[in-house]
């Protein structure tokens, strides 16, 4: 059976879903930061997968995008659509870096003060 | 000009003639009775006039009938030679000044007494007696003019513009007069008269005041009141409208109110101004909704507009309206001239000082109830004026019953007025038009007599209960003797001038009861009442001056008055005993009723025949009919303008109906007497001869005792009824305000916030907390907000992706709400095709 | 072109600046600056009222610039009848309380600043004929008065001053969004542009658009009348009042009383009846039941209150409604009524305000039952106040008796059964309005002194010349129209006139 | 398609400028570790300055060629009126940011250097997020300004508030990101091309999938939401608000939110939604989907939100915060209209929106470097102890309340016109009540100012001086926000010229 792009999608979801529940259920801000990595991750699934399945064409639905690609002009300075999304993806997973490069920085500054990274204690500032 | 002589004449001798006290504007004629004046009181009130008999008394008497005969004649001539030029009088009338003279020296007075009065020589009181006293002189000329003029339908209007407003019928159209009030003076015998009772009744009383305040130390402040009073109640007399009638009324309510509560430190006469000035007021409201029911109607607000409208047709059918607009004019009367429910008041008035009870309460003021009765006769349906007579009936027994019991001397006198009063307002209501006109210019003397002459008692007593009086006749002859007559003439003996207005008023209604029989119980009420004045009268008589003194010191220091306040009993007492000389019969004539003319051309059917009724038919036929039936159709404002000025056309009236009333009025005359008779008996049996024990039939009767003395417990219902609700009502509505409008407007926020966060936000502490105001609710929101603000980062991120997740749902239903509804609501609409 | 009405507007604002400037102790020169930064408008407005033509009821001294003429707005000032004479009692008003105020001590600078920023936005709004300006000004007041209110107020200044605020603000936005929907949904017939020109926003005959909905133009109607009737205050709006007058410093309670109240009839009569003249015929009634809830329900709450000051606040309450009893009965006596009761109410309240602030000023209290027996201690000033009483209770000879009596005349003219029955009850108010007064008047000032409280007649003493100074012409004006009415009323009659046969036109009952 | 036109390059010079001050600042900073910190400052003022002079040019260069927009790199970047307005406003933002943050001594003690670096990278991605038009080049902006301004909200580094706004910030800006990123995955996968002139090409020619677009947008508005701090993603917004550094959050307050104003327009304007005639005129969305009513609603979410929370606040900062969210709301307001005037309104508040609120929090700085605090206690009496703050405090507030005359009246008063020429009354009547009762919080500022601590005696007043410098900057913001409600004609052409949002359609495309 040849993978069709349901699948990858049903992937990227769960990724996507996986991602989530550990953001709302972890306590460490590093796994938190862990489920956004997921989440990127599922984005990037399904841009690479649509970039293989994608054809553009007039009407766009579900039904459509299932069916074999076919070469367009490209349009885009990242080149033909299929193209587009592994470019996409790709700077996607940079950011993602930078974001956690960042991200972790600030979790150890909050390491430092509290000798804790527990997300939940961060509650000094509300209301 | 005349009145500019008469005027200046007086201005010269103010100061002589203000402390002269010898009667009323005689001074500059130097009829000899100054000397008064000048001698005895130049420098102060402490000397004190020792009485010299009733001779003197007669000297003065006769010398102010000169001095008024003298001005009287004036006027009476026609013109006045002064320096060769001969000056028409009929310029009294036909000119506006005189009138207007008359009506603001008093303000003028008012004016300099308010602003300079503690400054000026005897503190200004010479100022506001001047300007009355010429305003009397004026008055006494135009009397005299009239007596000349003697025609019953003499008229004259001045009037400017005052109030007219526009309307449009479309925008950008001509401009329409909607509502147009002018402002005038209405000047015909009824005017003149009452010029003379205010006038004269007024200088005596100013007079009579310089004795009786002399040593009160707001004295020209109560000079100045006087002054605006007088001014008011001239006003009241003068103006040709409804409208100006309604402002002056309240003008002489004020003037009144002011005066009452002139000794303001006690707590009691603050209370009677005030009871004074609202019941007016409840009276004025409904006078005032009378007024503007007749507006609506005719679009008139003079009074010859209104009588012309009305008579032709301008009510068509809808007589009850005019029934009812006459009513509420005379919810009016019922507050001015204190008639049952509303007469509370005037009793109470009396914490002011005995003057203003004299002048404003007995005399003038409360007769402008009667006055506007008179005057809006010509309006009065049938049914209304029915309504009138039950009113003032009722009023004349009813204040004559507890008058029997009390015990103040001015109490006596002023529920004697209430039950005079009554007698007039029945007595217009019954068609005796001019006999109840007639009792209000007599018993304004005599009953300013009374007052006067009570003044005078109390001055010397200090006291004003009678049971502590007695015996007083040796020391205060004069004051006796003034006060004996009008008692006579307010009891209704022969030859007096009560007498002769009251017998004129039983008369008529004897004589209109027989044609109409819804009169009958009035007849016996005012029979009744006849009798009961005559008793109690007598009684004040024999407790104040006769028997044994009961105190023997007030009687020790007890002296007769001196002369200011003596000579005005004298000339007062004279005119009781002879003011029904003047000739009113034949100078006031009869109204004709515009409303049964109206009633008449809208086809209405009139039932009840009043004589009036009758009257108005051979009105025409008179004498002088051919200029009547010339006019359009109200013998009242018919033809007197169109005589010509200075010819003298005297047309006075004779009553068409004279024969058939002549058999009421021995009828009335035999009964009135006898009643009277009876009374004066009893009065004597009981409080002379002691044959009769007051106390014992008042223990034999503990419940009617009770109810009398007690004045039927209206105050106490009026109160407990009325005041206290009302202010409970007033409290409840400011708790109210404060606490659940408030409330309720804030709560509008406050709903509003509650239906956003119900759906599982809704913070129970919203409600409890919030008590009071916008700002409570939504901090109270604001707190639920803020513990949703929990600081952590989960709970955020849990929020905004659940956010998300409703985005989405919420996106796909919007967008198929279509559907969804087409899909639910299919059924329906099938139904429908079908 | 004339200026005049720039000039009179303008000046005011210019004082303010010129009082910022200057240093902050000098008193004496910031209060003088202030009295002639508001004396000029006064002197000019001799010249408004000589040179204003009575005959007509369009518009006079009109200016007319593009302002922003992208979005249409014009700076478009004008005046007719209606505005002419609440202009000349803003200028007396306004000028009256510089010296009212002249004792005030605390931040002098600030207060005689704000106050002119307050004359200048009052003066703008009876000027504005653009309903965008019109706005603008309206809310301009609201700043100054915030300030006054909360700085140099009683006791619970804060808590009236955000009250004034609030209440005002949401009436005010809600007008805001009402005069879009006539901006997007109205043309100029003369440029085929949308406009906020209020006149050319009267002349449709036919709406189009949003507005062609009865009910649109219902909830516009009613959106604005809340808007104005919070200014009025018509009754369940009226809550703010008497905190605001309670706590405000006398001259401010003055003005408010005097002229803010003003200005919600006013801009009922200059914005909800010709803009809707159709809703103004239809929501008449309840026009005139509001008016005549507030004449009673005012005077009954007037009658319990012990403070002073919330007595005659309440007595605004009371004295309003019967403008709104003139205007809800739609006929051209009403309407006369209802100006003439606005004039008046505006010179009888600054009266009262002022007598009440010199016994406030002498003994820190107002509490009526405290008092007694005040006639025989201070007779003039006691002259003064009985003067004043029975100007508002109505006593024919002065100006508030006329203007009740036109309102009434107005209402029951108007024909309908239910007006009469509205009519008949408010002359209840008649009566409530002399018994509070009168009682008020023998609480205070006859009887005897008071037994308990004897401590403050050490400081009762006579009225001094300054606030005489500013209570004689106020006499002098209720007296003088109460003797000669047609001095004002003929200033409104003709625009008035125009007003009301222009909202006839809209009447299907009319009468034939 | 031809790749770098450098005609066109010449488009960017603002950018390039930013990058080359960039460089400067680094340079200086590690050059001369210590004691630079005025020159560094003083350097990336001018650096901005010249950036915002050259937008300006920019301005006219397109007005004196009459072109319409300059597409960059091949249709992923663009240069419109549009974009230049947003740069403008970002650009004053960073300005007068950089301006306040050069008298903090905090500021100063935490690194001059690494502030006013990070200060320039996060203005460089304002500057491309109102640019971009491609979804690839939107994402790199917006992590662009995303990035540092985590950074900057922790930047007192020893400060715990402040490391606590920056860790909240970092990961609901991440997750934020990334569920946006998944939302951005799907419409790639919907309409086969990233450029937003492609997606919109695929959009409007034919049947749109309902249930995908849900998806899309509910993803993609949690992040743009999260940039604009719209309900129900605002909740950081407090709490980062308050604990950051007070440069930075007038700075998040403001031109970051500006830029997610200019993201949203762009991309559901260009998307979602086409012109139906004219740009300035109504727009149509796309499918007949009924977006507008469900950002309607959270349109009156976040502003009623905003407005409630706000009245229980004591710290001015996070009042001002959540004076914000309510402010997102009503801008919001202008886009559910989907008409050219309701985006004229948009610009037209976004702009004056600045100049108060940067003045508002200026005043907040100008306290707290003369010595006071950030609660409102701390603000009792300051009217009477720096008459000139309060008085411009007072103003800036009643701005933002909405009051004439300034000009926060004005902005919402078009909002408010968008609303209603579209029939939106209820929307407008609510959101005016909303304003209405905003009042009451603003107020509790100004009524500590003025009505409490009111000096008994003139002579009693303790002088809060707060310095010329910061006077001038104050001033600089009062003027704009009291003559913009005086006379603001020139900005609403502006805003009218700059309204064009649209780059797929309408006329006058470049090629």
């Amino acid at each position: 059976m040849i993978a069709s792009l349901e699948w990858f999608l049903l992937i990227g979801a769960f990724l996507f879903a996986t991602g989530v529940y550990t953001i709302l259920t972890r306590k460490n801000a590093v796994s938190v930061l862990m489920g956004v990595e997921l989440v990127l991750n599922a984005a990037n699934i399904n841009l690479i997968a649509f970039s293989r399945f994608i054809k553009p064409v007039s009407s766009i639905g579900p039904q459509s995008v299932a069916l074999p690609m076919e070469p367009v002009a490209a349009s885009g300075i990242y080149g033909a659509p299929w193209i587009q999304g592994q470019v996409f993806a790709a700077f996607v997973i940079v950011l993602a870096a930078a974001e956690a490069a960042v991200a972790l920085g600030i979790i150890l500054g909050i390491y430092r003060g509290l000798g804790d990274v527990n997300v939940d204690e961060t509650v000094r500032l509300k209301g | 000009m005349g009145h500019d002589h008469g005027h200046g004449g007086h201005g010269h001798d103010d100061h002589g003639h203000g402390s002269a006290g010898s009667g009323h504007g005689h001074a500059a004629h130097g009829a000899g009775h100054d000397d008064h004046g000048h001698g005895g009181h130049g420098g102060g009130h402490a000397t004190h006039f020792r009485p010299a008999g009733m001779s003197i008394g007669l000297l003065v008497f006769l010398g102010t009938l000169v001095a008024g005969g003298v001005f009287f004649s004036l006027g009476h001539g026609g013109h006045l030679t002064v320096g060769g030029a001969a000056i028409d009088l009929n310029g009294l009338f036909d000119t506006p000044w005189p009138a207007l003279t008359i009506l603001c020296l008093p303000l003028l007075a008012a004016f300099v007494q308010i602003f300079f009065g503690s400054r000026l020589p005897r503190r200004g009181d010479w100022v506001s007696t001047a300007a009355v006293g010429a305003g009397l002189a004026l008055s006494l000329m135009m009397f005299g003019r009239m007596i000349g003029i003697y025609d019953w339908q003499m008229e004259r209007t001045h009037e400017i513009e005052w109030i007219s407003l526009f309307s449009r019928v479309a925008p950008g159209s001509i401009d329409g007069i909607s509502v147009r009030i002018p402002m005038g003076m209405l000047i015909d015998n009824l005017t003149v008269i009452m010029l003379v009772v205010v006038t004269l009744v007024s200088t005596l009383v100013h007079v009579f005041s310089m004795g009786y305040m002399a040593d009160d130390p707001r004295y020209s402040r109560f000079f100045a009141y006087l002054s605006i009073f007088t001014f008011s109640m001239l006003g009241l007399i003068l103006c040709n409208n409804v409208f100006a009638l309604y402002m002056f009324w309240e003008l002489v309510g004020l003037s009144s109110y002011l005066l009452i509560g002139f000794w303001f430190e006690k707590k009691s006469a603050g209370d009677a101004q005030k009871k004074a000035f609202l019941a007016n007021r409840v009276g004025d409201i409904g006078m005032f909704l009378g007024i503007m029911t007749l507006f609506l109607m005719t679009g008139e607000i003079t009074y010859k507009g209104l009588f012309q409208s009305i008579a032709d047709g301008s009510f068509g059918a809808h007589i009850g309206i005019l029934t009812a607009a006459g009513i509420c004019l005379f919810c009016g009367s019922i507050g001015k001239s204190a008639q049952f429910p509303l007469h509370i008041w005037l009793p109470d008035a009396m914490e002011g000082p005995t003057p203003v009870s004299a002048l404003i309460h007995a005399a003038t003021m409360v007769a402008a109830g009667v006055y506007l009765v008179t005057r809006m006769f010509p309006l009065f349906t049938p049914t209304a004026l029915l309504t009138i007579a039950y009113f003032g009936g009722f009023t004349a027994l009813f204040a004559a019953t507890i008058a029997l019991c009390a015990n103040d001397i001015k109490k006596v006198l002023a529920y004697s007025t209430v039950s005079q009063l009554g007698y007039m307002i029945m007595g217009l209501g019954a068609g005796a038009y001019m006999f109840g006109f007639f009792h209000l210019w007599t018993h304004a003397f005599f009953k300013a007599c009374l007052f006067l002459g009570s003044g005078s008692v109390i001055h010397a007593v200090h006291t004003q209960d009678m049971r502590e009086m007695g015996g007083l006749w040796k020391k205060m002859p004069i004051t006796f003797g003034a006060m004996f007559v009008s008692t006579l003439a307010i009891a209704g003996v022969p030859g007096t001038s009560g007498f002769a207005s009251k017998d004129g008023i039983l008369g008529d209604l004897l004589f209109a009861a027989h044609h109409q029989a819804a009169l009958w119980p009035i007849v016996i009420m005012a029979f009744a009442g006849a009798g009961l004045t005559a008793f109690y009268m007598f009684r004040l008589v024999f407790m104040t001056f006769t028997g044994k003194p009961k105190i023997q010191d007030k009687f020790d220091h007890a002296h007769e008055s001196p002369w200011v306040m003596a000579a005005p009993l004298i000339v007062l007492g004279g005119l009781a005993l002879t003011s029904h000389y003047a000739p009113f019969a034949d100078l006031v004539g009869p109204p004709k009723s515009a409303a049964i003319e109206g009633m008449k051309l809208a086809g209405v059917e009139v039932h009840e025949i009043l004589p009036h009724a009758a009257a108005d038919g051979h009105a025409a036929q008179d004498g002088h009919g051919a200029e009547t039936a010339g006019s359009s159709s109200l013998a009242l404002v018919g033809s007197g303008k169109d005589a010509p000025a200075g010819v003298s056309t005297r047309r006075p009236y004779h009553d068409p109906l004279h024969h058939d009333k002549h058999h009421s009025h021995q009828t009335a005359m035999v009964f009135s007497i006898l009643v009277a008779g009876t009374g004066i008996f009893l009065s004597w049996l009981t409080y002379q001869r002691g044959v009769i024990s007051a106390p014992k039939i008042a223990a034999a009767l503990p419940g009617p005792y009770r109810l009398l003395v007690n004045k039927y417990y209206i105050d106490e219902i009026v109160h407990e009824g009325f005041v206290k609700p009302c202010i409970h009502i007033a409290r409840g509505c400011a708790r109210f305000d404060l606490k659940v409008i408030d409330f309720l407007v804030n709560a509008t926020g406050k709903a509003a916030v509650a239906w956003a966060w119900a759906a599982g936000l809704f913070d129970q502490k919203i409600v409890d907390g919030a008590v009071n105001g916008t700002a409570d609710v939504v901090q109270s929101s604001g707190a639920a907000l803020s513990r949703l603000q929990t600081g952590r980062i989960r709970t955020y991120l849990a929020w905004s992706l659940a956010g998300a997740f409703v985005v989405v749902g919420a996106f796909h239903i919007v967008n198929n709400w279509t559907q969804i509804v087409t899909h639910l609501t299919k059924p329906a609409q099938d139904e429908r095709t079908k | 072109m004339s200026h005049l009405l720039s000039l009179m507007t303008f000046i005011p604002l210019l004082g303010a600046v010129i009082i910022l400037c200057l240093p902050r102790g000098k008193h004496e020169l910031i209060k003088s600056v202030a009295a002639c930064a508001a004396g000029l408008p006064l002197f000019l407005s001799y010249f408004l009222w000589k040179g204003f033509d009575k005959s007509t009821p369009g518009m006079q001294f009109v200016e007319q610039v593009d302002w922003i003429p992208l979005f249409n707005i014009q700076y478009h000032m004008a005046v007719d009848g209606i505005s002419v004479v609440m202009l000349l009692l803003t200028s007396v008003i306004s000028f009256i309380c510089i010296f009212a105020s002249w004792e005030i001590h605390k931040g002098v600078k600030g207060y005689f600043a704000l106050f002119l920023l307050l004359e200048t936005g009052m003066m703008g709004v009876f000027c504005a004929m653009d309903f965008f300006l019109f706005y603008v000004f309206w809310e301009i007041m609201l700043l100054p008065m915030y300030f006054l209110i909360g700085i140099w107020g009683g006791p619970r200044k804060e808590y009236a001053a955000i009250k004034f605020f609030m209440y005002t603000l949401v009436g005010s936005v809600l007008m805001l969004v009402v005069m879009l929907v006539f901006y997007f949904n109205v043309t100029d017939p003369t440029t085929g542009k949308n406009t906020f020109n209020l006149l050319a926003l009267k002349q449709q005959n036919d709406h189009s658009g949003l507005l062609s909905s009865m009910n649109v133009r219902y909830l516009c109607f009613i959106a604005l009348f809340i808007g104005f009737a919070i200014k009025v205050p018509v009754f369940p709006f009226h809550t703010w009042l008497p905190d605001a007058h309670v706590e405000a410093p006398t001259a401010i309670s003055v003005v408010l009383a005097g002229v803010l109240l003003k200005m919600g009839t006013y801009g009922l009569f200059r914005i909800s009846f010709p803009l809707l003249p159709d809703q103004a015929i239809a929501c008449s009634v309840m026009i005139g039941v509001l008016g005549a809830i507030n004449i009673v329900y005012g005077a009954l709450c007037a009658l319990a209150q012990d403070d002073l000051k919330k007595m005659v606040a309440y007595s605004s309450v009371s004295h309003m409604g019967y403008c709104l009893l003139g205007m809800g009965a739609m006929t051209t006596a009403g309407f006369n009524g209802a100006m003439m009761q606005m004039f008046t109410h505006g010179t009888i309240t600054a009266m009262l305000f002022l007598c009440v602030g010199v016994i406030y000023d002498r003994v820190h209290h107002r509490w009526i039952s405290r008092f007694g027996g005040l006639a025989t201690m201070v007779p003039v000033y006691t002259a003064f106040v009985t003067f004043a009483f029975f100007a508002s209770l109505g006593l024919p000879g002065m100006s508030g008796f006329i203007a009740e009596a036109l309102c009434f005349i107005g209402a029951w003219s108007n024909g309908t059964p239910v007006f009469q029955k509205i009519t008949i009850f408010s002359t209840l108010g008649i009566l409530l309005g002399a018994a509070f007064h009168l009682w008020a008047l023998q609480r205070m000032f006859l009887g005897e002194r008071n037994k308990i409280y004897t401590e403050q007649y050490h400081h009762v003493t006579e009225i001094n010349g300054r606030e005489i100074f500013c209570l004689v012409p106020l006499a002098i004006l209720v007296l003088g129209v109460g003797i000669y009415p047609s001095a004002v009323l003929d200033l409104m009659n003709v625009s008035l006139a125009e007003l009301q046969a222009f909202i006839q036109q809209y009447n299907t009952e009319l009468k034939p | 398609m031809e790749l770098g036109v450098v005609d066109n390059l010449a488009y960017l010079t603002p950018e390039f400028i930013l990058t080359a001050t960039l460089a400067g600042v680094i340079t200086l900073d590690l050059a001369r570790p210590k004691g630079a910190s005025g020159a560094i400052s003083k350097l990336a003022a001018t650096g901005i300055g010249a950036a915002l002079i050259m937008v300006l040019i920019t301005f006219f260069e397109l007005e004196y060629r009459q072109l319409t927009r300059v597409f960059l790199f091949a249709d992923s970047f663009v240069v419109d009126p549009f974009s230049l307005f947003f740069k403008t406003v970002a650009g004053v933002c960073s300005f007068l940011v950089a301006l306040f943050a050069a008298r903090m001594r905090r500021v100063e003690a935490h690194g001059t250097g690494e502030f006013y670096s990070l200060l320039l990278v996060t203005t460089i991605g304002v500057f491309l997020m109102s640019s971009a038009v491609d979804l690839v080049g939107l994402v790199v902006a917006i992590e662009t300004l995303s990035i540092p301004s985590y950074v900057l909200a922790g930047f007192y580094k020893r400060d715990r508030g402040s490391s606590e706004a920056a860790l909240k910030y970092v990961l609901y800006g991440a997750v934020a990101t990334g569920t946006m990123l998944m939302g951005l995955s799907f419409l790639y996968g919907l309409a086969g091309d990233t450029t937003f002139a492609g997606i919109a090409r695929a959009m409007n020619s034919g049947n749109v999938d309902i249930l995908s677009l849900s998806i899309i947008l509910g993803l993609v508005l949690v992040g743009v939401g999260f940039k604009i701090s719209a309900a129900p993603f605002h909740m950081w917004t407090p709490d980062v608000y308050e604990g950051s550094p007070t440069p930075v959050t007038a700075y998040l307050a403001t031109a970051s939110k500006a830029a997610g104003f200019a993201v949203l327009l762009r991309l559901f304007y260009n998307i979602l939604a086409r012109p139906e005639g004219s740009p300035t005129g109504q727009w149509l969305p796309i499918g007949d989907a009924g977006w507008t009513q469900l950002v309607a609603v959270i349109s009156v979410l976040t502003m009623t939100i905003g407005n409630l929370a706000a009245y229980r606040q004591t710290n001015v900062k996070r009042l001002l915060a959540y004076s914000s969210i309510a402010h997102a709301g009503y801008i919001l307001l202008g886009f559910v209209v989907l008409h050219g005037l309701g985006i004229m309104a948009m610009l037209f508040y976004i702009a004056v929106y600045v100049f108060m609120n940067l003045g508002a929090f200026l005043s907040i700085i100008a306290v707290s470097e003369a010595g006071g605090g950030e609660e409102i206690s701390d603000f009792r009496g300051l009217g009477w102890r720096s008459p000139f703050l309060g008085l411009c405090l007072s103003a800036f507030l009643f701005s933002l309340t909405g009051l004439p005359p300034f000009a926060g009246f004005v902005g919402k008063a078009y909002l408010f016109a968008a609303l209603v020429k579209n029939g939106w009354i209820w929307l407008a009547v609510i959101a005016a009540l909303n304003s209405a009762v905003s009042l009451y919080y603003y107020v509790r500022v100004v009524k500590a100012m003025y009505l409490e601590g009111i000096p008994r005696n003139e002579n009693d007043v303790v002088p809060l001086r707060i310095g010329g410098y910061f006077g001038i900057l104050l001033f600089v913001c009062l003027v704009p926000t009291i003559v913009l409600g005086i006379y603001w004609q020139p900005l609403q052409k502006l805003a009218m010229h700059s309204s064009g949002v649209n780059t797929t359609q309408g006329p006058g495309l470049p090629r």
